[in-house]
């Protein structure tokens, strides 16, 4: 069934890149996929986000999301921002660090994530993205954990390659963090 | 205790959409300082141009209209010749006004049209992320020239303002910056110089203002600063270089 | 007669806008529209306005918006290459809904082509040759004095419904001269500018811009533009019909074309065969309706242009396979004679034994 | 000797820093919290404030006031 | 699927404009579409080519004029207003048959408008919003792997035809980001180029001009470029047909509307609904045989277009009465959910009792 | 005796279109004359003008590409990147190359393209029937400026060759005249010196040539070749503004 | 019955006024009529032409003449490219002081006239064009002699007025030559 | 003493005169007779042509071929 995910954060946290490996991963898991960014007047150094649309069987039709299904929120402007798109029933990541508010509606599930403490006590601050989506994809199971791990090097391309380490670990504290802290 | 600065009232309350450290805001203000004290507020038409400042006029509280991008000129032109007892002035970047609007500002200040040019200088093109500018500085890397703006290939920075101060037609002509505190005063001296000049027919005025562009230059607003006026000072000196009123 | 006077197409052109109130005009060299702005440069200063030769027509163009944007009645005048470069502009009179009077006095095309009259622009003019969706009126003289009229009720149209709105002759009309009527314009009541910039005094400051981030915002500008669209397609149709009652062949043309098909059709009817013709004045919004009431009594259309075919496509849409629409052309610059055109229709008249 | 207080519109700043730059005083600081912005806004600190403008003069966000007198 | 990649629309239509051998790129930064020109900045150098930022959209077009004249494979790319400053260009490089792929990565208009994803540039593409009779090929893709192998094709077509060829996407294609496969370029036969100029060494001086002072041969040229757009309406138009075997409502709609619009037939045929999709890949020359094909079964068409309703003229134009086509639009840059397109499509289908 | 003047061998044999006494034929001739010394006719691609000039490839027998008006150096600049082993010349008006092509003539010169431009100014535009041009002079009468040219609405004669000689990407850079035998030899010489620079790869190379248009300063031959010296030149002064190879 | 009349000469010669002056008189006599002038390209020193068309019933379609009935030719060059354009059975008027050549074909009326002599050996040799203009009428009573000499002021218009004596004088020039030479 | 002597192309000759203006042996005049362009075209006339060239350096028509020698 198709399935849109919508990831949101502050220039600089790397939402888009998170977004990116989501991708990397469905289409090698030969899921039907598009990544569409945020662009133009966002720019200006404010919020940037992306949605990620994974259907298993059919070609994807709008790779916008009205609705989306799963939405994850780096920053308490885009709390503020996308707190009501998400589909009623779907899931919220929040990072804890950043988000101060949360949202009123009780139709969906919040999962919350310290996401840069997590970095900050591990990789470092500036792979929070990946702590998320490592979370992230332990919960939702969109994609095998592994596919990402195994493939990191070539979702950076050569130029990053020599950040694989790093991510793969920040993505791997994503996971343990959900596999003890969450139910 | 007195409060001795606050807010110019031309100014409208909006919050800027500028990025931290912009240049842009810091000159939307002076001007519109200028305008308080010259209290010109409603006999001046403003023309923001296709750029980071395309929305200018969500804080300039003055007439505005939008002009295409490189035609700031020649919409002011047309403001002018059809209701001379206006004072018009054109805001414009270094990719509106010194490349596609090359011909409509030389053609101009020619002329000797009655009008003010603002002309803010940060080396790229802002709005669009960062591409070349014809005023980017030899050796700096934008997004379209990625190895660093080679002369063999993309030319020197361009000095429009130097070549319009040649111009019979052109009556002010300054080149400041927004530097330093002391540097941000004289750029407003200079705004106020052109206002009053056009405003005695005398011919066509421009003030080139060299501004930060933090997040195309990709370092913080404090180093911005200082790349202002370590490097960019160096390639465009600052001065008055054209008064038809003697002095400078 | 003392009142009738000879004049050529394009100084009748520029002396219905100077009547007509137009006091700045902005334009850029080009044959066959000189006469125009040289006309304007030693007219407007006696009528207290403005003639300014601009250093292209972008710049033109872009003149015309500021001079509109302050209240001023304004004209630019060009052919076709010339005209391809006021696009950018045009698109922003229609976003921004400046009132403003277009001249394109057509040329021979694609390219440098050559100046002698010619029909190519027919689509840049009607479909908006710029970006977006966007129309203006078009107003297709055939005579001098339908110059001259025309010209000066663009003026009040343009200011009626805020859009440029487009003259669009051939070599031919702006060259000809013939005796024409000068009148004063007709003092009809027109909507107070409440948009124009002249300083804040007295009111809070205006804004004139086409740039609308939001896309919902965006639409609901692009559905108003469309909503006047279509407020001027029941108003500002307008046509000629010349013996139409019992024509069983229609010839749809306009401009120059269509007085040359009007000589073909009297020699035509000389013969006997009952041919007729359908003027389109203006060519949008196109008279769809009078297409379609002819429809009802012509078997056949044969659309006539100095082209290789463009305005047949309305005449078809205005049909809407109601009836068959032939076409005939000559591109170029090339102005073929009535004779001509009436053995083209005598061809058809046999070919579909009508 | 001249006495002077800014007032910093912490809703308007977005952390550039220009004003702790050139405050010959050192009397602005970064707040620890975050602005709805999602920036650590300046704050004035020191009681020897003169009152020069500086910081106005370059703020970006024209989010300072100043005051001087006795 | 070691050969699947994940590519940005935009970098793809760049990547293959490289693999098919376009040396030169001329082109001025505009949103949505400025990952074309800071691509080409980096790849070209690579690949033994030029980048130039041109110092505006003019100016690049006729730079596009002298490498294309000079044998080189070129292009340049756009959006909305820089793509209506190019259109005198255009017209030249019609009239002077210079091949070269022009991009236009459409956004919201008309005037600065903004820079959503909008297809209100669908007049401009097809009439030719330059001066004069020329047409030009359109592709319209709906992918990415589309837009990557129509903008390889296009280099091909615009050598086999001497004309300039023009992709029209809109920010949304640009933007997305979707597994594509690269290949390289098909090797296909093409026709000598015996017009560039590259200096009269061993043969006479060529001449390259569009000024045709003569009528008579300027007409000549005019129908001669005729002759080649008739051959390309034969050869070129191309379509995808979704569910149309049994179709009683048929949507055409292109590029992302059509993305969408496939979402709607797919959930309105699990409703059990009979409606299809006919997309056209060629806006110019358009697929008229198809659609007249669908008319044999289709009782109704709806058009739907990200616009105020463009494309629909054509539509109308291919039925020619046929059948009835309605139209729905949303301009300005909003992009309606599949969902929404379907609900149109069962009001219809209840109103036509179907 | 032997024959020690004839027409040059890279000039058609077609009569020239041009007005009695114009200054184009003169200036066609000596192009053909420096191409046939240079021994380039093929190796050099020329670009003429919209304007008097625009049948020029009926005379000159070298591959020839029209340009659209104003766009020469921009098509010239296309020529030169796409194939930079050829020697590329624009030849331009001055409505031309002063007016509409302000931004793609500036351009190429700060961007060093490696391309000669013969600019002909004639102080009006010639073609299309006498209207004002950038360059003409002040007072002067032409069919858009019947009152004579008033510099308080049509600006000043724009000296577009002093301005490009600034740009460092301009390697030699000169104005010359037709109006006498002497004059002409030198405009001869400059032209030379513009393509050898050009095939040096030293950068933009600049020959104004003022040359009369009897027709619309309606006078006789005898009469414009006078005021040629006598009015023009005191306007725009003879000499090699810029010589990248020192003299001068 | 519609008329058409082509008059051609090289630049100067003033023909494009004469054919004006014809234009009007028609005008005056209440016929419709237009008048075409060649425009462009010829515009470079060399020859210029115009057509009037006159009708007394009807408006007039086409202001071109693809084979005129009437030709007045000012010089050589005018007749070298127009020799084969009248209709056959149409008339030629020729200033033989000019014109060296003559048309081969033997379908045209041929009215030669010294134009330039009886110009000089008068008003002087720039009124040739008012001359021809007079034999013209006086032949073809295309309108009546006396409405272009009443009406010349109004032709001529303001600022050329004081020229009006003159080229009255030469339109009777014309004239009497015509009524005294010609069979 | 060097002698010269021109050659004239009557055809392509418009009359500007310009050829006499420059001729400082006055060595050349109009003709009487009309070419077919309409001009009298300029002729060669007189014997003490010194084959300076001037004539032909600004014949806008490159009508004239010149010659020298003895
Ligand atoms: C005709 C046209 N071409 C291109 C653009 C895209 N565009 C908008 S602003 C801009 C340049 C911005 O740079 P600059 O003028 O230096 O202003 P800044 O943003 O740096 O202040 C460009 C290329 C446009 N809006 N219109
Ligand atoms: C876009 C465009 N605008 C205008 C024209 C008409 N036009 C042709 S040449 C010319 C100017 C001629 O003057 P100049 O460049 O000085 O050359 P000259 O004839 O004097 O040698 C103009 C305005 C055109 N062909 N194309
Ligand atoms: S991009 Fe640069 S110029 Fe634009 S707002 Fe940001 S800092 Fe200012
Ligand atoms: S006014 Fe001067 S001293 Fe006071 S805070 Fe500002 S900069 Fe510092
Ligand atoms: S200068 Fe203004 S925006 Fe910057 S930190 Fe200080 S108060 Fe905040
Ligand atoms: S109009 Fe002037 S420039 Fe043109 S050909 Fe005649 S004399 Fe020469
Ligand atoms: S060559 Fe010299 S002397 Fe002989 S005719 Fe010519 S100008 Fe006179
Ligand atoms: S210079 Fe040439 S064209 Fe002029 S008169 Fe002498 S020969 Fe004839
Ligand atoms: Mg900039
Ligand atoms: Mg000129």
């Amino acid at each position: 069934m198709l399935q849109k995910t919508l990831m949101s954060g502050i220039g600089g946290q790397g939402i888009l890149f998170s977004g990116m490996c989501l991708a990397w991963g469905a289409m090698l898991e030969d899921f039907h996929i598009t990544y569409l960014p945020a662009y133009g007047a966002e720019m200006r150094g404010g919020v940037t986000s992306c949605t990620i649309a994974i259907s298993p069987d059919d070609e994807i039709a709008s790779p916008v999301a009205s609705s989306p299904d799963y939405l994850v929120i780096m920053d308490n402007q885009s709390m503020l921002r996308l707190q009501n798109t998400g589909a009623s029933g779907s899931e919220m990541f929040i990072n804890t660090n950043m988000v101060t508010d949360r949202p009123v509606r009780g139709d969906i599930d919040v999962i919350e994530i310290p996401v840069n403490d997590l970095a900050r006590s591990s990789v470092g601050d500036r792979y929070a993205n990946m702590v998320i989506l490592g979370a992230f994809v332990q919960k939702t199971r969109l994609i095998k954990p592994m596919t990402i791990i195994d493939n990191m090097e070539l979702i950076l391309g050569k130029q990053k390659a020599r950040f694989k380490a790093k991510n793969i670990e920040a993505f791997k504290v994503g996971l343990d963090y959900y596999n003890k802290e969450m139910p | 205790m007195k409060k001795i600065y606050s807010r110019p009232k031309s100014l409208k309350s909006a919050p800027f959409h500028y990025c931290p450290g912009c240049g842009h805001s810091i000159i939307h203000r002076l001007i519109c300082e200028v305008i308080d004290e010259m209290g010109i507020q409603d006999n001046i038409i403003g023309i923001p141009p296709a750029g980071c400042a395309v929305l200018a006029y969500d804080y300039f509280d003055v007439d505005m209209c939008e002009a295409a991008h490189g035609r700031g000129c020649a919409v002011g032109t047309g403001f002018k010749r059809a209701n001379p007892a206006k004072i018009i002035f054109t805001y414009q970047g270094d990719g509106d006004m010194a490349a596609i609007g090359t011909a409509e500002t030389l053609h101009a200040a020619n002329r000797g049209e009655k009008i003010t040019s603002i002309f803010v200088n940060n080396a790229v093109y802002g709005m669009t992320g960062g591409q070349m500018a014809p005023t980017t500085m030899l050796g700096q890397k934008t997004t379209t020239s990625p190895f660093g703006r080679n002369p063999d290939f993309e030319g020197y920075p361009l000095k429009i303002t130097e070549l319009i101060a040649q111009l019979p037609g052109a009556a002010y002509v300054a080149r400041t910056s927004v530097a330093t505190p002391a540097k941000i005063m004289a750029t407003k001296k200079s705004i106020r110089k052109a206002f009053e000049i056009q405003v005695a027919g005398k011919g066509y005025t421009l003030v080139e203002i060299l501004s930060p562009c933090p997040t195309n230059w990709k370092v913080s607003p404090i180093k911005a600063f200082e790349f202002l006026e370590s490097t960019m000072e160096k390639e465009f000196p600052l001065g008055i270089l054209k008064d038809v009123e003697g002095e400078g | 007669m003392a009142d009738k006077i000879l004049m050529k197409g394009s100084h009748a052109l520029a002396e219905a806008a100077v009547r007509a109130g137009c006091r700045c005009y902005f334009g850029y060299p080009i044959t066959p529209q000189n006469e125009v702005p040289e006309y304007m440069s030693g007219r407007m200063p006696e009528a207290g306005g403005v003639f300014l030769q601009g250093e292209s027509e972008t710049a033109s163009i872009n003149m015309v918006i500021g001079a509109s944007a302050s209240g001023t009645r304004v004209m630019t005048s060009s052919s076709s290459p010339g005209v391809s470069l006021k696009q950018e502009g045009l698109s922003f009179l229609s976003s921004l809904e400046l009132p403003a009077v277009i001249v394109n006095i057509m040329r021979g095309g694609p390219g440098l082509g050559n100046i002698a009259p010619s029909q190519g622009d027919y689509y840049q003019a009607t479909r908006g040759g710029g970006h977006g969706d966007y129309r203006m009126p078009v107003f297709a003289p055939a005579s001098v004095q339908e110059l001259y009229d025309l010209t000066m009720e663009a003026f009040d149209i343009a200011d009626i419904y805020r859009t440029p709105a487009l003259i669009l002759g051939d070599g031919m009309v702006g060259q000809i001269v013939e005796p024409i009527v000068i009148h004063e314009r007709a003092a009809i009541k027109l909507p107070d500018k409440d948009y124009i910039l002249d300083g804040a005094k007295g009111r809070p400051s205006r804004i004139l811009k086409s740039l609308i981030l939001d896309p919902a915002k965006m639409e609901e500008h692009n559905w108003k533009l469309n909503r006047k669209y279509n407020l001027m397609k029941i108003k500002l149709p307008r046509h000629e019909e010349f013996m139409l009652e019992d024509a069983k062949l229609t010839i749809v043309a306009y401009g120059t074309a269509a007085r040359i098909a009007k000589g073909a059709v009297k020699r035509a009817r000389a013969d006997g065969l009952k041919v007729g013709l359908l003027r389109p004045i203006t060519l949008w919004p196109f008279p769809e309706e009078a297409v379609r009431k002819a429809a009802k009594k012509t078997k056949l259309f044969l659309d006539f242009e100095l082209s290789t075919g463009q305005m047949v496509d309305d005449v078809r849409l205005a049909l809407d396979g109601r009836s068959k629409c032939e076409f005939y052309g000559r591109p170029g610059g090339v102005v073929p004679s009535p004779r001509e055109i009436q053995r083209i229709v005598e061809r058809f008249w046999l070919q579909r034994n009508l | 000797m001249a006495q002077g207080k800014i007032t910093i519109d912490q809703g308007l700043c977005k952390a550039c820093e220009l004003c702790i730059q050139v405050c010959p005083e050192k009397a602005i600081e970064l707040a620890d919290h975050l602005n709805p912005k999602g920036y650590h806004p300046a704050t004035f600190v020191a009681e020897n404030c003169k009152g020069c403008s500086l910081c106005a003069m370059i703020c970006p966000e024209v989010a300072i006031e100043v005051y001087r007198g006795r």
